[in-house]
């Protein structure tokens, strides 16, 4: 019989070969933001895939046209070409077979990072990604975790319509055994995505494709983003905005103007939804008492109501005010532009919600 | 157009030989149709008056045009997002498809599908839809509703439905299991693989076993195939008439793999490094529209060069007029329609944020 | 070109063939909840089956198991002899393949039912139901609906272990287009079920393989549940508790405890989760000033995080304390009894978040 | 037991009559094992010391000690949930297994994961997985893994994935999709169809086309398939182990239609309405036990009916053992593993909740 004694307190759970974990240092010691060594965001992606390849062999990438034609979205281009067709591996449109596929993969010993085209494909994969990937571990005992990378484009904003639109963020988050990470710029694609390939866990890693073709300086030395630590992106004292992914840039915008007006927001980019950084979010809510979490998911039951709730949870003395959400519409994206436009949880949209705030 | 309407009268008459000239006329017809108004659509995209994924459907249109031919205008027919060819040959106007891609109120779907989301209910056409292989189910269900509502409420008739996918869905584990069930209950859906030897870059050998035998994959259900040359409309037709009627009278499923090729790139923003120019060009060749056209005009000899020539320019017009038409149209203004057609029966509090509505009238209905 | 003049009015919309709601009626004027008709969960719900199918001959049931088996869970027992082999469908184990089926008759004109024999086998057939089913109305611009019902066991409680034991509402809810109806008694499992098959959208109906056998008075009269009516199943005004499907057994039996202390619960059975009678639930809040939301489903971005979330949208100032979760443990669900128990948000527990509120 | 390292000496040998006694042996006492722990796992079922569902292996013995036979002990293995039989015979202890059933602290997966999910690291068992097919891509994978190591990584050895699935999972799509990538890739799974003729109370052929032909299943995506008798445990490892041979040299998929028969209900709930006595007595006289017994005893003569009946005691102690070990072993506690496990990584903040934590070392570590 174990007892309580025998727990294991190592980091290094036996249930995933070999691994650790990076170096992480504190954002002030990390490699500067600024700098002229301007990339896309999919440049950065790969960056990161590349580099951890070449530290692991154990590394592969598949998904659909990710070889030969270098990635439907080019994210890949080139990686055939350095790591062999063994490594780089052009699947079937059979989003539930080479996902399942790769669990089998993880638990064998490899690190797989499975390239869905679009987070919208990731549905026909749900069982798989859901019900087999983030409970292995608890499954089996602690016998064999899922040391896997999920990745792909989610999100509207291209005129792709319903089906295409996903923001699976806000389904997908409710399960507990998973990761899941946001980055809304190069930089921290580059930082997260490599944080992610070292991770013993399942990590479902959304980006964007509205974003892939934002440049930004991203640091010749090699770095890792640490999982569940916010970025302030912007100081201010009048109201807390809360947001992950491509609305990170809105909130940019909005603060922008606001500033204008004499309103000073607190931008925080969560990065990573699960781990989910709420010490900062409340930090910043003690200074300003008022929060706006803006989601380009659907309101309903999704990431914007867990932030809210746990600010409540967690700081409800502080606010003086009702937290405030902004997301998309609660309809199916439609696909007309301008339909889609007012859809998104937009610059003027989070302007709006703020002066409501501190009106 | 009226292609589903002019074969009406031949229902049972065999093969295209039997035909009237003006049947196999309307085919061309059609065929020019489609081919004009993917061009413009290609200009449109390029001039960014259409928006999101744009996939062309020009090589393929004796596909569409030779099996809509072998079936009644109430047919269901359900296909993938490559599919304005569809569309127009099921008798959607040129005005509201390109209206649609166009993401004008006066589209199929009010602007709201785009390109790959033709729904057409006057036409018996159920979409467009966009996730490979999700159509495949559903065109089982419409067969199945068919077969229903004649066996169970005793009234209809028997019809069969036409389910299109391309090659690449092959892989998606929902058609296996949509062809199983249509199996074992004989459900009257024919699944008519478009088999353009492609999926986005991957050739067919790449990613599907056994690609020179597809019908291996309807055999392990039971199911009846063909193979049929997608290039030559009259052949096809031929062949796949009598396939069809078989199988709506004994209401169960059947399988083509019907050969085909597309010219333009999977979508519009595709550089088609997977294949040679050489390649494509070969195929352009044996077009299966010139190859239409050289029938009627010299083979069977029903079409002189003049009226193949008025053809091609009413066709052009008819297709110029849809981009004026789809300009000049509004869009689908945000109040209306934003929050509309989300719940035929819209109730309080279904959502956190504001009621849901009813929005216009769908232009079609 | 089409006006705004010429919006449709209408409530019937001309998407889904011919329906007409039935007549709903105030609760006070409904068929009595108490007498002497006492019947198992399992058959009231076959009873809304077979009367709706009695009604309608476009209602059909499919399902693995529903027909010759007489249902996994005995729940179409019967129905195969009334209704014959053409409207009580045995499936292969095929949910994508079948549920997708349904879709596309449903669009035909039919009005299926789909068991699902637990929603935990619904993730292989996520997309149809969530990409498909409840967007075709808009993505068709209104030209077919999808009047279809989903149903099955859903939540966990039966040693089932990891993957049998979902709550899929904490995922499903977010999606706009559907409608979800959790019922957590005999009466109201016939009632929602009845006005679910009348309904012309794609209506997810949530059971309990825990409740099946659970019994109460069912009325011999015809009566129709409306959607969005939540139920106050007992008055109190120390503090509300909402809940939905067995949950609210736990709350009926911590508030009967609570009472022995003093402590008077208002107790709210929310019956749909969408439509979600928030305004019953403001309604209360305003008299007790404290809120607990006794959710089964994990707590992340689930429904308890949206109900709090719309109580501070709407209810902020009646607030008197933190709005508080009960949730499922934030686990895989685990397979050993007593982990299990502990797992499921328990009367011990309720009374504990309670006692922390009013405290 | 120790099925797996007694025939290790063998590889390559041939056919059963060839084997030593001691291995033919051993896959009677495996079947009697697994036999006589399934009717303690029913009488433990019984008096509520087990939960959830169970699912009983009797009458299929064969399948499992017959293929597992034909293997290596590191060649990694994936079943469903009916997968005490492939717990057993892959060398986990009896003690452990039904320690697992009862929820205890010393099962298997530490009573997290119940009578579906049998997980044994050291013996290669990647589960028990409870959602129809869904372990058929995980095979893949495995299969996929191992071909990698030696391929790619340059260490390991050529080895096949045994995933075993039964005749309901054809269903799935997830199968086919995997079959698919399997041919495509050249992946070294064996998909074993446990085919038993009913998925819960679903004879195959109202579920399932071409049932008479499995095989054209596996056509379908060029993959080389036997249909092997499961009921005579030598005549299996006779056709089985070649098609191994060949498998794991070529690197390439294989498929087997296993025919077997189970005796008892799906689960322990089954009223079993839907077969009679008489078919389960038919095929309860050709017993793969029964049969096996006999060959050894009169037919090879290497078994004397003393050493048998010595056998059939044995395995009745062990498993009275085995129950006895689980009742007195301690439940997992709340503290100790609800929150543990679910993180190889535990970090702040991943739950909304409380932190996550290492529970105890599994037993099997
Ligand atoms: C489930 C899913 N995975 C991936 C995609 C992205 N995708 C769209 S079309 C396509 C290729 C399909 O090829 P094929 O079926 O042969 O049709 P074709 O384009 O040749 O007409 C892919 C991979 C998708 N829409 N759905
Ligand atoms: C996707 C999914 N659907 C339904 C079920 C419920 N279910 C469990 S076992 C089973 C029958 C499977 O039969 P078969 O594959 O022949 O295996 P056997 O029980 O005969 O070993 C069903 C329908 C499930 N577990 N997963
Ligand atoms: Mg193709
Ligand atoms: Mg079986």
């Amino acid at each position: 019989m174990m007892s309580t004694l025998e727990m294991i307190d190592q980091q290094v759970h036996p249930a995933v070969g070999e691994w650790e974990l990076p170096a992480f240092v504190e954002e002030s010691a990390m490699p500067s933001r600024e700098g002229d060594r301007v990339i896309q965001y999919r440049e950065a992606l790969r960056e990161a895939m590349s580099e951890e390849m070449r530290r692991d062999q154990r590394v592969f990438l598949i998904g659909e046209e990710v070889a030969q034609y270098n990635g439907a979205y080019k994210v890949s281009q080139g990686m055939l070409e350095e790591f062999g067709e063994k490594r780089i591996i052009d699947s079937p449109i059979s989003e539930s077979g080479f996902a399942g596929m790769c669990i089998g993969a993880a638990m064998y010993g490899l690190r797989p990072i499975v390239e869905f085209m679009s987070w919208s494909f990731s549905l026909v994969a749900a069982d798989p990604i859901l019900n087999n990937a983030p409970k292995m571990l608890y499954m089996s005992g602690g016998q064999w975790g899922c040391p896997i990378v999920f990745r792909g484009n989610d999100g509207a904003g291209g005129q792709l319509g319903s089906t295409h639109s996903w923001c699976v963020e806000a389904l997908f988050a409710n399960v507990p055994g998973l990761k899941m990470a946001i980055p809304s710029n190069p930089y921290d694609a580059k930082g997260l995505l490599k944080t992610a390939i070292r991770d013993p866990d399942p990590v479902f890693f959304l980006e964007s494709e509205r974003m892939l073709g934002d440049k930004a300086h991203v640091p010749e030395e090699e770095y890792y983003v640490p999982f569940g630590r916010a970025r302030v992106c912007r100081e201010g004292d009048a109201v807390t905005l809360v947001s992950f992914g491509r609305p990170v840039q809105f909130c940019m915008e909005a603060a922008g103007q606001l500033a204008g007006e004499g309103i000073e927001c607190e931008v925080l980019d969560m990065r990573t939804i699960r781990p989910l950084d709420i010490d900062s979010v409340i930090e910043s809510v003690r200074k300003t008492g008022r929060v706006v979490v803006v989601d380009q998911s659907w309101p309903f039951a999704g990431i914007s109501s867990e932030v809210i709730t746990q600010v409540c949870e967690r700081g409800f003395d502080w606010l003086d005010h009702q937290p405030v959400r902004v997301n998309a519409a609660d309809v199916p994206t439609p696909y007309a532009k301008e339909l889609e436009s007012a859809y998104l949880p937009n610059t003027e949209r989070i302007v709006a919600a703020v002066k409501k705030t501190v009106g | 157009m009226t292609a589903m309407v002019k074969t009406r009268g031949g229902a049972g008459a065999g093969l295209s030989a039997g035909l009237s000239d003006d049947v196999v006329i309307g085919w061309l017809r059609d065929m020019v149709l489609i081919r004009e108004f993917e061009l413009r659509t290609m200009s449109a995209y390029q001039q960014a008056k259409i928006g999101g994924f744009c996939h062309i459907y020009i090589g393929q249109e004796a596909a569409v045009v030779g099996t809509f031919g072998a079936v009644e205008h109430d047919d269901p027919v359900v296909t993938a997002y490559r599919d304005h060819g569809h569309a127009l040959a099921r008798g959607m106007s040129p005005d509201v498809c390109m209206a649609e891609m166009f993401g004008k109120i006066t589209g199929c779907a009010k602007g709201k599908g785009g390109s790959m989301h033709m729904f057409d209910r006057p036409n018996w056409l159920f979409g467009g839809h966009g996730i490979v292989g999700a159509q495949t189910p559903m065109g089982a269900g419409l067969a199945f509703g068919a077969r229903y509502e004649w066996e169970v409420m005793g009234r209809g008739k028997k019809k069969v439905c036409l389910c299109y996918l391309g090659d690449g869905a092959l892989n998606q584990g929902a058609l296996h299991e949509a062809m199983n069930m249509a199996g074992i209950l004989s459900i009257p859906v024919i699944y008519i693989v478009e088999n353009n030897g492609y999926s986005m870059g991957t050739a067919i050998d790449r990613g599907t076993t056994m690609a020179d035998k597809l019908w291996k994959k309807a055999e392990a259900y039971g199911i009846e195939h063909r193979t049929i040359d997608g290039f030559d409309v009259c052949s096809l037709y031929d062949e796949f008439r009598p396939f069809v009627d078989v199988l709506r009278d004994e209401q169960r499923p059947g399988f083509v793999d019907l050969k085909t090729y597309r010219y333009q790139g999977h979508s519009m923003s595709d550089p088609q490094k997977y294949r040679t120019k050489e390649e494509v060009a070969g195929h352009q060749e044996k077009d299966c529209l010139d190859r239409h056209a050289h029938h009627l005009m010299s083979e069977r000899g029903c079409l002189s060069e003049d009226a193949f020539k008025e053809m091609q320019k009413d066709a052009k017009e008819q297709v110029k007029e849809a981009v004026a038409f789809a300009e000049g149209s509004a869009a689908p203004t945000v109040e209306g329609e934003l929050y509309s057609d989300v719940y035929a029966n819209p109730q309080k509090n279904l959502s956190p944020v504001r009621d849901y509505a009813h929005g216009t009238k769908n232009p079609l209905q």
